[in-house]
């Protein structure tokens, strides 16, 4: 590998690429450029993180550096250079000599990125058919070797499956594999983490880290501030398309000069207390995410009589039991497609104390999907039980159960998804509140007036403004639709949230937002949280108590403050060592 | 993911995709040409639908013998036919029962379709296996076939040609029905409504089937343009419009018969069928862009 | 399945009226003397109740025996066997060209620009609705009459199946360069196409080696609906092209109530359609190994 | 019109004969010699009128050579059956005038002549009748043609078992058969038949080898064994029957113009029911002989120098519409001439069969000797057609425009047969519904196919209807016009549309069947055309039918193809003296 001694050449490496004054826009030229002058430049055996928030030009920087803003781009620079070759206005043809032999990109989601139909062996081994000479068997060989670098274990026996044969890790690991085909001297890695378990995150990093050591020069493209400070070394933040700070990692995380750094710093969960806020008031552009902090329930009832009785929870005013939800020795299996039986969740118990959040982290196909149905009684348990604020729940036949349904709320990680995709937002929280008022809001002028009130109210708790009633969801921005999702949650004043990966959809800085809108909520409303989720960053932050669940089982449950600070099980320990930090 | 919107969005759209820039709606797509001719034509094939006369004045049964086989001319634009009746007046007539033919039978075969489909995506398991072997049934039928056979037992005519059309399109309409049922029925936003407290007869009638039939008017534009096709074969096969009718289909059919010494008497009312096709496919997915971008 | 369309088939063709004694002889053309119908409906057993005469013809269905002609003075199975194979060459290359002119009209008109976006596209629907009549007559005054360089019927060489073949073929085209130009833009679209960009694949290479895979995927699937609809087109085109087939058979058979070779042929064709149906997933298993279920998703 | 009921020319034969010069023609010729030199003219014609050098040197000869394939492309249904004796249509007669042969034949004048009889006798009571066969004729599977031969196939035409329809009610008075001699059959009737020679001629009473009729109906339906020119080879359902020369052929009819085997050797019989198709067939040079040719095309073939018509109209009844006089509103006669005055068929004929047919007003195709016409009757006259209806109750008129009478409208309710009328007749029909709609009449077209058109007729749901009928000799007319053919047969057919039922007409034509004759000549004969002009009077006045014109029939020929004609029996094309000058 040629570039490996470049890094150790001197101390100032050869210039990989250098990009000066980039633009990039689409459309009419009128139209806003989506990047606006962008300049970095990077050595080899450098690595450089690009992060941002969705929207801030970062992708499309990242692919214009391979000539792949699309066809439908304007792309203009003073200066884009690899390895001190200027590649501004090359033809398409030069472009693809130079694209996998001079730069490689990774892309985020394997799944996606690689061909479905076509085995990986043939998709690595394209990079070599169109750049060198080597016939089909030896590129079969060089394949497995690259592969083998990868660091997949075994490549002869994946080699001949298709990506959607693999795991993440495994998957993940081709395509980089792929770009790496030819040993680039620069890769760019499009958030090449993002939507990955802890533990694959921190092996793909690891992966990449290697290849930097190897001296090729790293872009790597997120939106997490924790992620990257791990393997970078300088991060530049860009912000509407352009970058508002440069620097090296530790200047970046340590002394942040730009607000909107320190915002996405201060939006990084891990290792922040339990309710301590995320995001600050100013950085928030939705109207009212800020809270009068005197605001408390009270105030809501005086403006709108009709909550006030549906709020009072229904039944037992006095002795109110402790526990919001419990669940006893849970069991479902699934059938496998080759008459396996899979267990997805074996004999959980956990409980949710009233007015607490109960953290449950795993990793994918650990069965926290499936224990939150479960909770939710959409799948009947094979054995075992949930019991609703000490009664009966998902045993009742669905008929009683509805009528006890309002007290818990469900929050979804697809929440465009979970919106009748007719409805306006107007329409969604009518149809929430009617299902739950439902005679009691009635009819007449007085009932519309009576909805219409509490649609605002509700959209007032989750801090969106009214202009956006008439919107469909899929009109929104994520935070925004999470927004309404949450307060379709609420209208039936439930005593229980239940939240399936709220928040892993969404980029830190509105994940930090949404995080902080269901704290104050919590606090506000007195809810109870069940809160799922894979990042352990988040759970964290959020839970009061924490269930760690692997392989369909709960391996570890305690304090947030127990589990995270003296973990006893090897795997949360394996996890917690994953966790992407504030370097 | 949003990263990828913008690669996706790249074609034209606003890349920012900032909320307060998208109004969202109908509004938010420009009207193409394509378009914009296709509403026009419809405009144009709905006017003679509804009043020929305002486009062509004339009688389009007024026989004239000895001006039969006129070729396209200053006074017969479309030329005249065996009989000489002028072809463009018989042209414009026939929209009327061309165009009510094809929106007839689409309609029996979506209501068909979808009272199939309902059924099978609703009444549980024994009931769906019932209706989907009869549909694979009816799919192994060639439909022209079906219709065929439809007609020779009720006999042919217009209506005939109108129900064994709709017959024979509906067990496609069902199957998509079904198919569009199922998913939704399995969707995020029904096991929302679940969670909400609602009967399973509040979401079907309130989720499940608004969003299954809503497609329905899409699929049915697209299916008019099929329809008319087909029972214009119907009518050359003579089991259609009976004479002297001026629908489309019978025209071509009478017309073919002179196709090597009068092209245009079967030239024009083909042309019709299939810009008529054109347009209600057009319109059909014009439609169905902006309501999935809606 | 077979007995079901065995069934459906009979009764509504029982239910077409008039007598098939007199079919049997020669068509109501033929001035039938009353002996002659009576030794006819005793040797058809056409004299016995309708359910008897059903039961009789399922009896038969079972044991593979297609039954006699009333029309034709022969047994079905030969007959059926004799046709057949016309319209299967037919159907078959019918669809093998549809799909080559589909492939075309997409690979030519993707990635070229909105201009041959659109034309492609509005070709594929105007295609689509082509009426097949319309079509094989304007085919044969074109290229038969006015330049006289393919023969209107069937030859004994190949050129007779050229013009209804493409007359076949080309709406045909239509549904399919369709339902492909709209997963190959989703393809084209999709991140692994990116990703063999950036390993330098050029635009040939994209369409071939990833895009033109996915986007045949719905077109195989539409293919055993296809083979149906070619069967539908089969009626008219081997009765305007005077090609011997199972479309012609059909509906000589349907116009003088030939029960048998009604049902005969229709259980052929519904077979054939069922045949197809399995060739089509098998394909499609062939070409998408990917398990169809939820499989190896998020569970495993 | 000068079309009367002379034994003379048919008039369209004259016309014909102006019209195609070039044509090689249908039977009028008597002698060789002159048929030759007609040829050399034709041929010289053709290359003066057209300056083609094809013709020419593609050949040239004038001398019939041997050899070659022609193909020909029928648009007549495909038969069920080669074997005409079983049921019997036209389609049948077409094919097997190729390879079965009669006892008799027609001559260009419609006069009997001798076929595979020699000669024939018949005793004074007209109830027994003697035909001499031709010496030395045998079958093409080697059976001899015999007096036993003629036996079995009356036997086979008379057994139900063989479904035999045309046959078997032509031979209705034939009661038993007799070999005389070896070659001397003897036929026994029940009463006497002056129509028995007439249904002799007629293809679908084709003499069959015995040996072969022995044969599984199956077989012989496959490929039936005459005497005739050619022999059925194969025959592939839906694409062609293939037809090679019979080497061994020794009895062409009295008017054939060579002697021994057929020019041709091979014919090769193919079905293309599309008149579009088959025309282009033609042009393309893929087909050499097409039936069925619709007027544009005949008059485009008039325009063309490569293809020749043949114009041989069908024998028996003329087309005509039949008007229902069974029920309401055509049981009145004045209604049922109101409605012939008020048809404009003259014009419409005129435009829509550009002059290749002929207006008739006779019962009877123009080439029946026996024919009547009377152009007067038929005249398209409105004005008389609304006083006529005004007499007969229908004055007043609705909001439509139609007639009413008791708030009934006068609707004609008019099924058509999309298999019998070929496109120009439905357009006629088309033209008769608006010019009838002028008077008041509503015209009601149904296009049907066969089946249900069968049975619209059998229900007796029509006021009026068009339907071909063809049989050689004035005899037809007893079939369509007598009482006897109301009553429906078990299979709900019957020929008398118009549902005449007069008791005047049934004795006329009753006792015009069953004159005495041997041949149609002398007195017996001339009683016979007395009583059928009569007959033909009384239907034509009491207007049951609109005559339009004669069965149309006609060939296109590629120039390629000499010596083609029609046999004037029922206008079959016959290709035994046909050659290919290619």
């Amino acid at each position: 590998m040629s570039a490996t001694d470049s890094r150790s050449a001197g101390p100032h490496p050869a210039v990989a690429l250098r990009v000066r004054n980039l633009r990039v826009g689409f459309g009419d030229a009128s139209a806003a450029d989506v990047v606006r002058g962008v300049s970095f430049e990077l050595r080899a055996g450098e690595c450089l993180a690009i992060v941002g928030d969705s929207g801030s030009g970062k992708s499309v920087t990242a692919r214009s550096i391979l000539g792949l803003a699309g066809t439908a781009a304007r792309v203009s620079a003073d200066e884009l250079s690899l390895a001190g070759e200027s590649v501004l206005g090359l033809s398409e043809a030069a472009w693809r000599r130079r694209r996998g032999r001079d730069v490689g990109l990774v892309l985020q989601d394997a799944l996606a990125s690689l061909d479905p139909l076509r085995p990986i062996i043939r998709e690595i081994g394209d990079s070599l058919r169109l750049h060198t000479r080597l016939d089909q068997s030896e590129r079969s060989r060089k394949v497995l070797e690259i592969l083998a670098a990868a660091g997949l274990a075994q490549p002869e026996l994946y080699a001949g499956r298709r990506s959607g044969e693999l795991s993440g890790g495994q998957r993940q690991r081709a395509l980089i594999a792929a770009a790496l085909a030819l040993d680039p001297p620069l890769l760019v890695a499009d958030e090449p983490t993002t939507a990955l378990d802890v533990t694959v995150q921190a092996q793909v990093l690891d992966l990449l880290e290697q290849v930097r050591a190897r001296g090729t020069a790293i872009v790597l493209i997120s939106h997490d501030l924790a992620v990257v400070s791990r393997i970078a070394d300088r991060i530049a933040v860009i912000h509407e398309g352009r970058i508002i700070e440069t620097g090296t990692t530790a200047e970046v995380l340590q002394n942040p000069r730009h607000a909107e750094t320190r915002r996405m710093l201060a939006a990084v969960p891990v290792d922040r207390p339990r309710g301590s806020r995320l995001a600050p008031a100013t950085a928030v552009r939705e109207p009212v995410v800020a809270h009068p902090p005197a605001r408390v329930p009270e105030h809501l009832a005086e403006r709108v009589p009709v909550s006030v009785a549906s709020r009072t929870p229904a039944a037992k005013p006095v002795a109110e039991p402790v526990i919001a939800l419990e669940a006893i020795g849970l069991s479902k299996s699934f059938r496998g497609p080759h008459g396996t039986v899979h267990r997805a969740v074996d004999e959980v118990s956990f409980r949710l104390p009233r007015g607490s959040t109960l953290g449950i982290v795993g990793e994918s196909g650990s069965g926290k999907t499936t224990t939150a149905r479960l909770a939710l009684a959409l799948t009947a348990a094979d054995t075992g039980e949930v019991r609703l604020l000490g009664e009966a729940w998902s045993t009742l036949p669905e008929r009683d159960r509805r009528a006890r349904r309002p007290l818990v709320g469900a929050v979804y990680q697809d929440v465009l998804g979970s919106f009748d995709p007719r409805l306006s937002v107007r329409e969604i929280l009518h149809h929430a509140v009617a299902a739950t008022a439902g005679s009691s809001a009635g009819g007449g002028s007085a009932g519309r007036r009576a909805m219409a009130a509490r649609v605002s109210a509700l959209l007032d708790d989750v801090g969106l403004a009214e202009s956006l009633l008439e919107r469909r969801p899929t009109d929104l921005s994520g935070g925004q639709r999470q927004r309404v999702g949450i307060a379709r949650a609420l209208a039936s004043t439930p005593q229980i949230l239940i939240c399936d990966e709220p928040v892993s959809a969404l980029d830190v800085s509105v994940q930090a937002q949404v995080l902080d809108l269901l704290d104050e909520l919590q606090r506000e409303l007195k809810l109870s949280l069940l809160f799922i989720s894979h990042d352990l960053g988040v759970i964290q932050h959020v839970s009061d108590t924490v269930a760690v669940m692997q392989n369909g089982r709960v391996v570890e449950t305690g304090t947030a403050a127990e589990v995270f600070t003296a973990p006893t099980h090897p795997y949360t320990q394996a996890l917690l060592a994953a966790v992407p930090r504030l370097h | 993911m949003s990263e990828l919107e913008i690669q996706a969005s790249a074609t034209g759209r606003s890349a920012g995709r900032s909320p307060a820039s998208a109004p969202g709606g109908f509004g938010s797509m420009r009207v193409s040409v394509v378009e914009l001719a296709a509403v026009l034509v419809a405009m144009l094939l709905l006017t003679a639908a509804i009043a020929p006369r305002l486009l062509a004045p004339g009688d389009p049964l007024a026989i004239d013998p000895l001006a039969a086989f006129g070729a396209p001319s200053w006074d017969h634009w479309f030329g005249t036919d065996e009989s000489g009746r002028d072809i463009y007046t018989r042209v414009v007539d026939g929209a009327r029962d061309s165009l009510l033919i094809g929106l007839t039978a689409t309609v029996i075969g979506l209501g068909l379709g979808a009272v199939l489909g309902t059924i099978a995506g609703t009444l549980g398991a024994a009931v769906d296996f019932t209706v989907n072997r009869f549909l694979e049934v009816l799919f192994a039928f060639p439909g022209l076939l079906l219709a065929l056979l439809f007609i020779l037992v009720f006999g042919p005519g217009p209506g005939s040609a109108i129900v064994a059309v709709g017959l024979s399109t509906a067990p496609g309409y069902a199957r998509i029905i079904r198919a569009q049922l199922l998913r939704v029925r399995s969707s995020a936003f029904v096991e929302a409504a679940t969670v909400q407290g609602l009967g399973r007869g509040r979401i079907l009638a309130r989720h499940i089937l608004p969003n299954t039939l809503a497609p329905l008017f899409v699929l049915g534009t697209l299916g008019i343009g099929q329809a008319i096709v087909w029972a214009a074969a119907l009518s050359y096969l003579g089991l259609g419009a009976q004479p002297p009718a001026a629908e489309w289909g019978a025209m071509l059919s009478a017309g073919r018969t002179y196709i090597t010494s009068a092209w245009w008497m079967s030239f024009f009312p083909g042309l019709f069928i299939v810009i008529t096709a054109v347009c209600a496919t057009t319109l059909g997915r014009s439609i169905e862009r902006r309501m999935r971008h809606a | 399945m077979l007995w079901a369309v065995a069934t459906v088939t009979f009764f509504a063709v029982r239910l077409i009226p008039g007598d098939p004694a007199e079919a049997i002889l020669g068509g109501p053309g033929s001035q039938t003397s009353p002996e002659a119908l009576a030794a006819v409906r005793a040797e058809y057993g056409l004299d016995q109740p309708l359910l008897v005469q059903y039961l009789q013809q399922l009896g038969r269905l079972a044991t593979g025996d297609l039954g006699r002609s009333y029309a034709l003075n022969m047994d079905v199975g030969p007959l059926v066997l004799s046709q057949i194979g016309g319209t299967l060459v037919l159907a078959v290359l019918s669809l093998a060209v549809a799909w080559l002119i589909a492939l075309v009209l997409a690979t030519w008109s993707t990635g070229r620009g909105r201009l041959a976006a659109r034309i492609g596209t509005g070709l594929e629907i105007v295609a689509a609705a082509l009426p097949h009549f319309w079509l094989a007559t304007t085919l044969i005054v074109v290229f038969s009459v006015w330049w006289g360089v393919l023969p209107p019927i069937s030859t004994a060489d190949a050129r007779g199946l050229v013009l209804p073949v493409v007359t076949l073929a080309i709406p045909l085209a239509g549904f399919l360069g369709q339902v492909m130009r709209e997963s190959l833009n989703t393809a084209l679209e999709s991140p692994f196409v990116l990703s063999a960009r950036a390993r330098g694949e050029s635009d040939r290479g994209v369409l071939w080696r990833h895009a033109l895979r996915h986007a045949a995927l719905p077109a195989i699937s539409l293919s055993g609906w296809a083979f149906g609809s070619l069967i539908s087109g089969a009626v008219v085109v081997e009765t305007i092209f005077a090609r011997p087939g199972l479309g012609r058979t059909l509906l000589n058979a349907v116009t003088v109530r030939d029960v048998p070779v009604v049902v005969g042929v229709v259980m052929v064709v519904a077979l054939a359609y069922i045949l197809m149906t399995i060739v089509t997933d098998l394909a499609s298993g062939l070409a998408d190994p990917r398990p169809t279920e939820i499989g190896n998703g998020g569970l495993s | 019109m000068p079309q009367q009921a002379s034994p003379v020319f048919p008039l369209n034969r004259t016309a014909f004969v102006k019209r195609d010069r070039r044509m090689p023609r249908p039977g009028i010729v008597p002698s060789r010699s002159t048929t030759l030199a007609a040829l050399a003219g034709a041929a010289a014609l053709g290359l003066a009128l057209t300056g083609c050098t094809s013709a020419a040197s593609s050949g040239g000869s004038d001398e019939p050579t041997s050899g070659g394939t022609l193909t020909y492309a029928s648009g007549d249904a495909e038969p069920t059956c080669l074997d005409p004796h079983v049921g019997g249509n036209y389609p049948q007669a077409l094919v097997s005038s190729q390879f079965l042969e009669s006892l008799v034949s027609l001559d260009a004048d419609g006069a009997i002549i001798p076929w595979l009889a020699d000669s024939w006798t018949v005793s004074p009571d007209g109830l027994s009748w003697e035909f001499t066969l031709k010496d030395g004729v045998t079958f093409t599977d080697g059976t001899p043609l015999d007096a036993a031969a003629v036996q079995a196939n009356i036997a086979h035409l008379q057994d139900p078992e063989t479904g035999s329809s045309t046959g078997y009610l032509a031979l209705a008075k034939v009661t038993g058969t007799e070999a005389v001699s070896d070659s001397v059959v003897r036929l026994t009737l029940a009463q006497p038949d002056s129509a028995l020679l007439e249904s002799l001629a007629q293809p679908w009473l084709a003499i069959e080898s015995p040996t072969a009729l022995m044969r599984s109906q199956d077989e012989n339906c496959a490929a039936p064994v005459g005497t005739g020119p050619f022999i059925v080879d194969s025959w592939v359902k839906q694409n062609a029957i293939t037809l090679v020369r019979n080497e061994d052929y020794s009895s062409p009819p009295a008017d054939a113009e060579h002697d021994g085997p057929a020019y041709l050797e091979e014919i090769v019989w193919r079905f293309i029911p599309d008149s579009a198709s088959r025309y282009a067939a033609l042009q393309a040079g893929e087909v050499d002989v097409i039936d069925n040719a619709q007027p544009d095309t005949i008059s485009q073939a008039e325009a063309s120098d490569t293809i020749v018509h043949l114009d041989a109209p069908r024998p028996g009844a003329s087309n005509r519409i039949e008007l229902n006089s069974g029920k309401a509103p055509f049981n009145d006669a004045a209604v049922r001439e109101a409605f012939i005055r008020s048809a404009n068929i003259d014009d419409a004929v005129a435009s829509l069969f550009q002059g290749s047919a002929e207006r008739s007003s006779s019962a009877l195709s123009s080439v029946e000797p026996l024919g009547v016409s009377r152009p007067d009757l038929f005249d398209y006259d409105p004005d008389a057609a609304a006083k006529l209806l005004d007499g007969a109750g229908w004055a007043e008129k609705d909001s439509d425009g139609y007639r009413v009478k008791d708030g009934v409208r006068l609707t004609v309710v008019f099924p058509v047969s999309t298999n019998q009328s070929i496109p120009a007749e439905q357009s006629l029909f088309e033209q008769i519904q608006a010019t009838a709609k002028e008077t008041g009449f509503d015209v009601q077209l149904t296009k049907l196919d066969l089946s249900s058109w069968y049975t619209a007729l059998g229900s007796n749901a029509y006021d009026a209807v068009s339907a071909p009928y063809t049989k050689i000799g004035p005899d037809v007319l007893r079939i369509l016009f007598h009482s006897d053919g109301i009553t429906p047969a078990p299979s709900g057919y019957f020929a008398n549309h118009a549902q005449v039922n007069d008791p005047e007409l049934d004795s006329l034509l009753t006792e015009a069947n069953q004159v005495s004759t041997g041949s149609t000549n002398g007195g017996d004969a001339d009683q016979r055309a007395a009583l059928y002009e009569d007959a033909q009077d009384l239907i034509l006045e009491g207007f049951y039918i609109l005559p339009l014109y004669d069965q149309q029939n006609h060939f296109l020929l590629g120039t390629a193809v000499e010596g083609a004609r029609a046999l004037p029996t029922v206008s079959t094309p016959a290709f035994y003296d046909a050659w290919l000058n290619r």
